[in-house]
């Protein structure tokens, strides 16, 4: 019962999210938001949920970008069709890195997918040719998007881009919120808390992880094409392992326990380098200092702090998440 | 072309050495920690620093490199008593956040301190000019780098294999439980070896300033070289780390004979490959 | 002068089991098995056959090679040697989630439940597998398997759980989880039960509870049993299996083991 | 369990966008006044060359207060953002510029990488971007209606100085190149084979190296095993100050290190002035060039700040001050008229007389070549060479891959 509601809460929240963002701040920074929402939850789908610590997530973001650009500078295939084929570029890419880091566990998967994404960096940046290597993909274009019924819409206009990419924050939310819920999440948090048990029970646990990791490479991708439609530029930074670090980063200050959490990671996490960089040169300390501080005092990230805001308020001690949850 | 080769290889330990003393660090502290430390990077570039500061302050050579040692460890001291040691029993993602911030927050120090312009210090007199082996020129200074680490890695090994904080140590890496019940404060010894390992960082950081030089980024290209290290050496023992650096000295050394450009991703590929075939590392137990 | 009688009686019963054929009557059997760890050898040529419709336990002092034999028997180790044989079909390559799904069903000594997940869930994920097979619904919610939910809930119903249904597991009694361990391990649906040590760590009452219960339901599966509890494996066990140093060393019935001379040398050392 | 939070969160969640919202716009708005004219100093504040924004900032700051502040009865607004040297910081930071500060004019970083990205928003955005750094696409296949060059080509800079050291060293022609493996290193790599060719140098072998290398002893190692008489170091930044350091130390004394495009001024502080002397250097920038304009801009820079400007400072006067120029010329601070101005014009520059090429936007203006000085023999610590030879050998038009019909 209570399940059902909530997927429509969560389409309503995103929905009012998307709608309420352009009006309280510049519209570019709104769509960024949103696009690196994506990514971040695309990237709680194997953090949070599945307990996969990957750090190598840019690699199918800059996939999906350099795909998507590649497209949209060379061909004049449709919007649809540049966004759906970044989405299959990554999510192949991910199906073999995920096919050789998932029979791995921990701290090894974890190296091996830094490897990865490290080892794509480079081949982007040494493929000078199709990625414009360090100077990045440059002259991409926005496709006009034909709708049926509306028409055309020129996406050159800041505010329909935006459009699009909350069209496509809210349909991605809802899909990983699904999923989340789904037997499939349920197998996925189950092999997180014991992956022997769940074998013995008879689930493929490689198979269920390995599903996931392509899932979260394919939604990384189209965030990535998003990204290089924004500014109509892939640069090659976008790929490499710090990007994967900081959208770890994001989905831990957000909070992994909820769907939404990784997106209000993001939010704070551009605002605050935004914010950061205005008002100091040094600005990189103050941000080591706050990773510091949310590492140290509130673990749950920043949607923690709402349930301890609610716990204050309702005095009954809160039930024990039962979904994903804490890793103490 | 043989010459060359020989030249490279030659060239290649001696670099090797240096990526073997900064990776020994790591590992150390990875074996005792189970992370990866983000932070061995900044410690390295301290380490570059503080060098500098004691040679302008007109301190002799050896003196700068000991306070390229000591300052370091006693700054990895405290990162482990404020912040690691608190995250002890929450999952490893979070003492690597923890230590990224920290990296940060050093870098930018390093910054405020010293100026983002980045810094040079001629090595000794005599350690200038270079021998001459008919074959190819090997700097003095890179032979003494070589060298300088050797001993250096050589001393911990002694210290790890026939002392008694070693042997806790090394029972705090191997078997912790074990070292538990016997009564060894396994706390104090991870604070121990997260000094050791960030004093080596910052010494080897000490030792590449006369070549690298010193600048506030330096310490993230370095620390991308020593995790390679780590990795392809082994997670499981600590000195893997030795011979998987010199290995990847060599690789990048006698790379540039055939494909300078690649030479990058080559050790990547080296890593991946390892990684694949023995997840534990050429020279990981279990 | 009987007693010796018997005992031998117990050895040629032995000598039968370890001539490694398959035979029909074994449902699930182990032909020859060998598990080393490195240098130690944990079981050593052991072969061990399960007739169908009856409740086994094995029996052993510590380090005998139990649980290990479990862990080959699932696949949860690789064996060194020797074959795994489910319903005489080699079933030694196969993964652990495979075995399962051909009507092995298990539950683990350490209690291995979902801490996180509530009791429903917890039984929901096998019930779901043997329901599906390997499938993995990614867009259906898990509220929404009606039929399925209700299949859990009888079988915490069966184990008195009910109550519990939506707490999680890590909110309940040690006890209560190793119930819900073997509650987890009927819901899937298997014809083979490998129970270790189900009573470990409960209270007397809760162990009565657990017998019984174990008791009720062997006409309907093949059960293995792991049992440190001499009245719990005397009262209800169809066949006993003792194990030492890695070989079996003895197998009969509750009654012949009890005099069997190589159990008490075992035991205590006589 | 998540249901029951939602609503909670969700209400929290508003406010919390909506006050991030809120602030950012705040402090940006807050930056813009009324109907002045919005420039900008988009530059690098963190990361390896943290120092260069500064340095920028100083120049730009210095070619406003010469007019008071105001150009064409406007304001001037002069914003300050910080790209950290990254391509996709320094895209968002324009777009957030140019959205919520009506940004219309900005330079500040000369890394091709940052600029080249920055020139794909100024082309959408109708903003006039006065870029620096070594990438030829600038003006080359990338050439854009909207962006101009202050740096010389890279085939003047080539010329310029493997000229000096033909009529310099006549008996010295090995020359050894090792060249980062990135756009700018492959163009310069190019320039040097048209360049010895044309005056019949002999290329022995070449290296490219992984650019953000630290480690060099390997390539020296080859390179030197050729008995070259003159190796010539095809990278720049803090590649290149490693590469001198490290080809220090092999003390080769009879090889010539020859620098085209490698160190400006900002990178050979880093070096020790033992491991500079002697090197043969190509910069854009020299604070002894003898020029009217320049001679003042030190005298009022070296007043302003104590420090003698380099390539950053100079970079950031001479750019803001040929734009405002520009605008005296259109007698307009609207875009499309400053370009149109700035479009084959004749003006002083710290160079001397310089055209801007109506078509490609290249600043036709001379190249410097210097040999630096021993410790010895410099004045004070800024006193690192003297300017021996200048270029002003525009690049070939066959060469030139820009599309743009003037």
């Amino acid at each position: 019962m209570l399940r059902t509601q909530s997927t429509v809460l969560i389409a309503a929240s995103t929905v009012i999210i998307a709608a309420l963002a352009p009006l309280v701040m510049p519209i570019n920074i709104a769509t960024e938001i949103l696009i690196f929402g994506i990514f971040a939850m695309s990237t709680n789908l194997l953090i949070g949920v599945s307990g996969l610590y990957s750090f190598g997530q840019a690699a199918f973001f800059g996939v999906g970008g350099y795909v998507a650009g590649y497209c949209f500078v060379h061909t004049n295939l449709p919007l649809s069709a540049g966004l759906v084929l970044a989405m299959l570029g990554s999510a192949l890419v991910a199906g073999l890195v995920g096919a050789f880091s998932i029979r791995r566990t921990g701290i090894y998967f974890m190296m091996l997918t830094f490897a990865f994404n490290q080892m794509i960096y480079y081949l982007a940046y040494s493929w000078r040719a199709v990625t414009g290597g360090e100077d990045g993909m440059g002259g991409i274009r926005r496709p006009a998007l034909d709708m049926p019924l509306v028409g055309n819409i020129d996406l050159g206009n800041h505010l329909n881009f935006y459009m699009l990419a909350a069209a496509l924050f809210v349909a991605s939310s809802i899909l990983l919120f699904r999923l989340a819920r789904s037997p499939l999440g349920l197998v996925l948090d189950a092999a997180k808390q014991n992956p022997r048990r769940t074998a013995s029970l008879g689930f493929s646990v490689y198979r269920a992880q390995w599903i996931a990791f392509v899932v979260a490479g394919a939604i990384a991708g189209l965030a990535g094409a998003l990204f290089a439609l924004l500014y109509r530029i892939m640069p090659i930074d976008a790929i490499s392992w710090t990007s994967s670090g900081n959208v770890v980063f994001m989905v831990v200050i957000g909070g992994m326990s909820s769907v939404l959490g990784p997106v209000l990671g993001a939010a704070i996490f551009i605002w605050l380098q935004g914010f950061f960089s205005l008002i100091w040169a040094r600005w990189p300390l103050l941000f080591g200092v706050f990773i510091i501080l949310v590492v140290l005092f509130l673990r749950g990230g920043v949607a923690e702090l709402f349930d301890r805001a609610r716990q204050a308020f309702t005095r009954k001690t809160p039930t024990p998440a039962v979904q994903g949850g804490s890793h103490e | 072309m043989t010459s060359l080769i020989a030249a490279q290889l030659i060239n290649g330990v001696a670099i090797g050495m240096l990526y073997a003393l900064t990776a020994f660090g790591l590992s150390i502290i990875k074996g005792l920690l189970n992370v990866p430390n983000f932070a061995h990077g900044a410690f390295f570039a301290v380490g570059a620093y503080v060098c500098y500061a004691a040679d302008r302050a007109g301190m002799p050579f050896a003196v700068s490199l000991l306070l390229a040692f000591l300052v370091p460890a006693v700054l990895g001291v405290l990162v482990e008593r404020l912040g690691v040691s608190r995250l002890m029993n929450s999952p490893y993602l979070y003492q690597l956040l923890f230590l990224f911030g920290t990296a940060l927050v050093m870098e930018q120090l390093i910054i405020i301190i010293w100026g983002s312009v980045g810094l040079s210090m001629s090595p000794p007199a005599f350690l200038e000019g270079a021998f001459d082996l008919g074959f190819t020129y090997l700097p003095r200074y890179l032979v003494f780098n070589g060298c300088m680490a050797a001993l250096t890695i050589m001393a911990v090994y002694l210290l790890i294999e026939r002392t008694r904080i070693g042997s806790q140590i090394r029972a705090g890496i191997d078997k912790r439980e074990m070292a538990q019940c016997l009564g060894i404060d396994v706390g104090r010894l991870i604070t121990a070896g997260f000094g050791l390992g960030s004093g080596l960082a910052g010494l080897s950081g000490g030792l590449v300033l006369p070549l690298l030089g010193a600048n506030a980024t330096m310490g993230a290209d370095m620390m991308a070289i020593a995790f390679v290290v780590l990795v392809i050496g082994g997670l499981g023992s600590i000195y893997g780390a030795i011979a998987a650096g010199i290995l990847v000295g060599v690789i990048q050394s006698v790379s540039t004979v055939f494909v300078p450009a690649a030479s990058t991703v080559l050790i990547y590929v080296a890593m991946i490959v390892t990684l694949t075939i023995r997840p534990q590392g050429l020279f990981g137990e279990r | 002068m009987s007693e010796v009688a018997m005992g031998d009686a117990a050895m040629t019963n032995l000598a039968m089991q370890q001539v490694a054929t398959p035979s029909a009557t074994h449902l699930l059997e182990a032909v020859g098995v060998t598990k080393k760890f490195g240098a130690n050898v944990v079981i050593e040529n052991l072969s061990i056959g399960f007739a169908p419709g009856m409740l086994h336990s094995i029996l052993g002092p510590n380090g005998a090679g139990k649980t290990t034999l479990f862990n080959l028997l699932t696949r949860d180790l690789p064996v060194t040697a020797g074959e795994i044989l489910l319903r005489g079909e080699r079933i030694t390559a196969m993964k652990p989630h495979q075995i399962a799904r051909l009507g092995v069903g298990r539950s683990y000594q350490i209690s291995s439940v979902y801490l996180d997940l509530s009791f429903l869930d917890n039984v929901w994920l096998a019930a779901y597998r043997a329901r599906h097979g390997g499938r993995m619904g990614w867009w259906k919610r898990v509220g929404s398997y009606g039929e399925i939910r209700d299949q859990a809930c009888e079988v915490l119903e069966k184990l008195g759980l009910i109550g519990f249904r939506d707490l999680p597991a890590k909110a309940v009694s040690y006890g209560d989880q190793r119930l819900l361990e073997i509650a987890v391990t009927l819901a899937t649906n298997p014809d083979i039960l490998l129970l270790d040590e189900p009573t470990a760590g409960l209270s007397q009452r809760e162990t009565e509870r657990v017998k019984r219960f174990i008791e009720s339901i062997k006409q309907q599966y093949l059960i293995v049993m792991i049992e440190h509890k001499m009245n719990v494996v005397m009262e209800i066990s169809d066949r006993v299996h003792v194990m030492n140093r890695g070989t079996l060393i003895a197998s009969g019935t509750a009654a012949e083991i009890s005099r069997d001379e190589a159990v008490h040398r075992a035991y205590f050392g006589l | 369990m998540e249901s029951l939070e939602n609503p909670l969160r969700r209400a929290l969640l508003k406010a919390g966008t909506a006050a991030l919202g809120t602030s950012i716009t705040g402090l940006s708005w807050a930056q813009s006044s009324g109907d002045a004219l919005t420039m900008g100093v988009l530059s690098q504040n963190t990361g390896t060359f943290a120092y260069t924004g500064d340095l920028v900032l100083k120049g730009a700051k210095l070619a406003i207060e010469e007019r008071g502040g105001s150009i064409q009865g406007r304001k001037i607004n002069l914003i300050v953002r910080d790209d950290e040297g990254k391509p996709a910081v320094g895209v968002r930071r324009l777009t957030e510029a140019v959205a919520s500060d009506k940004l219309k004019y900005f330079g500040g970083n000369f890394s091709s990488a940052v600029g080249l990205a920055e020139l794909e928003v100024a082309k959408t955005e109708k903003v006039v971007q006065f870029a620096a750094g070594g990438s030829e696409d600038f003006t080359g296949s990338r050439c854009s209606p909207y962006t101009f060059q202050w740096s010389a080509h890279a085939y003047t800079a080539l010329r310029a100085t493997l000229e000096y050291v033909r009529q310099r060293m006549p008996d010295k022609k090995k020359i050894y190149t090792i060249t980062a493996d990135y756009v700018f290193g492959q163009s310069l790599l190019h320039y040097t084979q048209v360049a010895a060719k044309e005056l019949g140098l002999e290329l022995v072998g070449n290296d490219n190296h992984p650019s953000g290398e630290r480690q060099y002893t390997q390539y020296f190692t080859k390179a030197l095993s050729t008995r070259p008489d003159i190796i010539c170091l095809l990278t720049s930044g803090a590649d290149a100050v490693s590469a001198v350091r490290q080809f220090n130390s092999f003390g080769a004394k009879n090889v010539q290190l020859v620098g085209p495009w490698t160190l400006e001024v900002e990178q050979m502080r880093e070096l020790s002035p033992a491991m500079r002397t002697g090197m043969i250097l190509g910069l854009n920038y020299y604070h002894e060039i003898d020029s009217p304009v320049n001679k003042a801009f030190v005298q009022a820079y070296t007043k302003a700040y104590k420090a003698v400007p380099s390539y950053a400072s100079a970079y950031g006067y001479d750019s803001f001050r040929t734009l405002l120029l520009a605008m005296d010329k259109a007698k307009s601070v609207e875009v499309d008229a400053v370009v149109k101005a700035l479009e084959g014009m004749q003006y002083d520059s710290v160079f001397g007389p310089t055209t801007m090429d109506a078509r490609t936007h290249q600043s036709i203006r001379p190249y410097y070549v210097i040999e630096c000085k021993a410790p010895e023999a410099m004045k004070d610590e800024s006193d690192f060479a003297t300017i021996v030879a200048t270029g002003t050998t525009p690049q070939p038009p066959e060469l030139n891959e820009c599309k743009r019909t003037a």
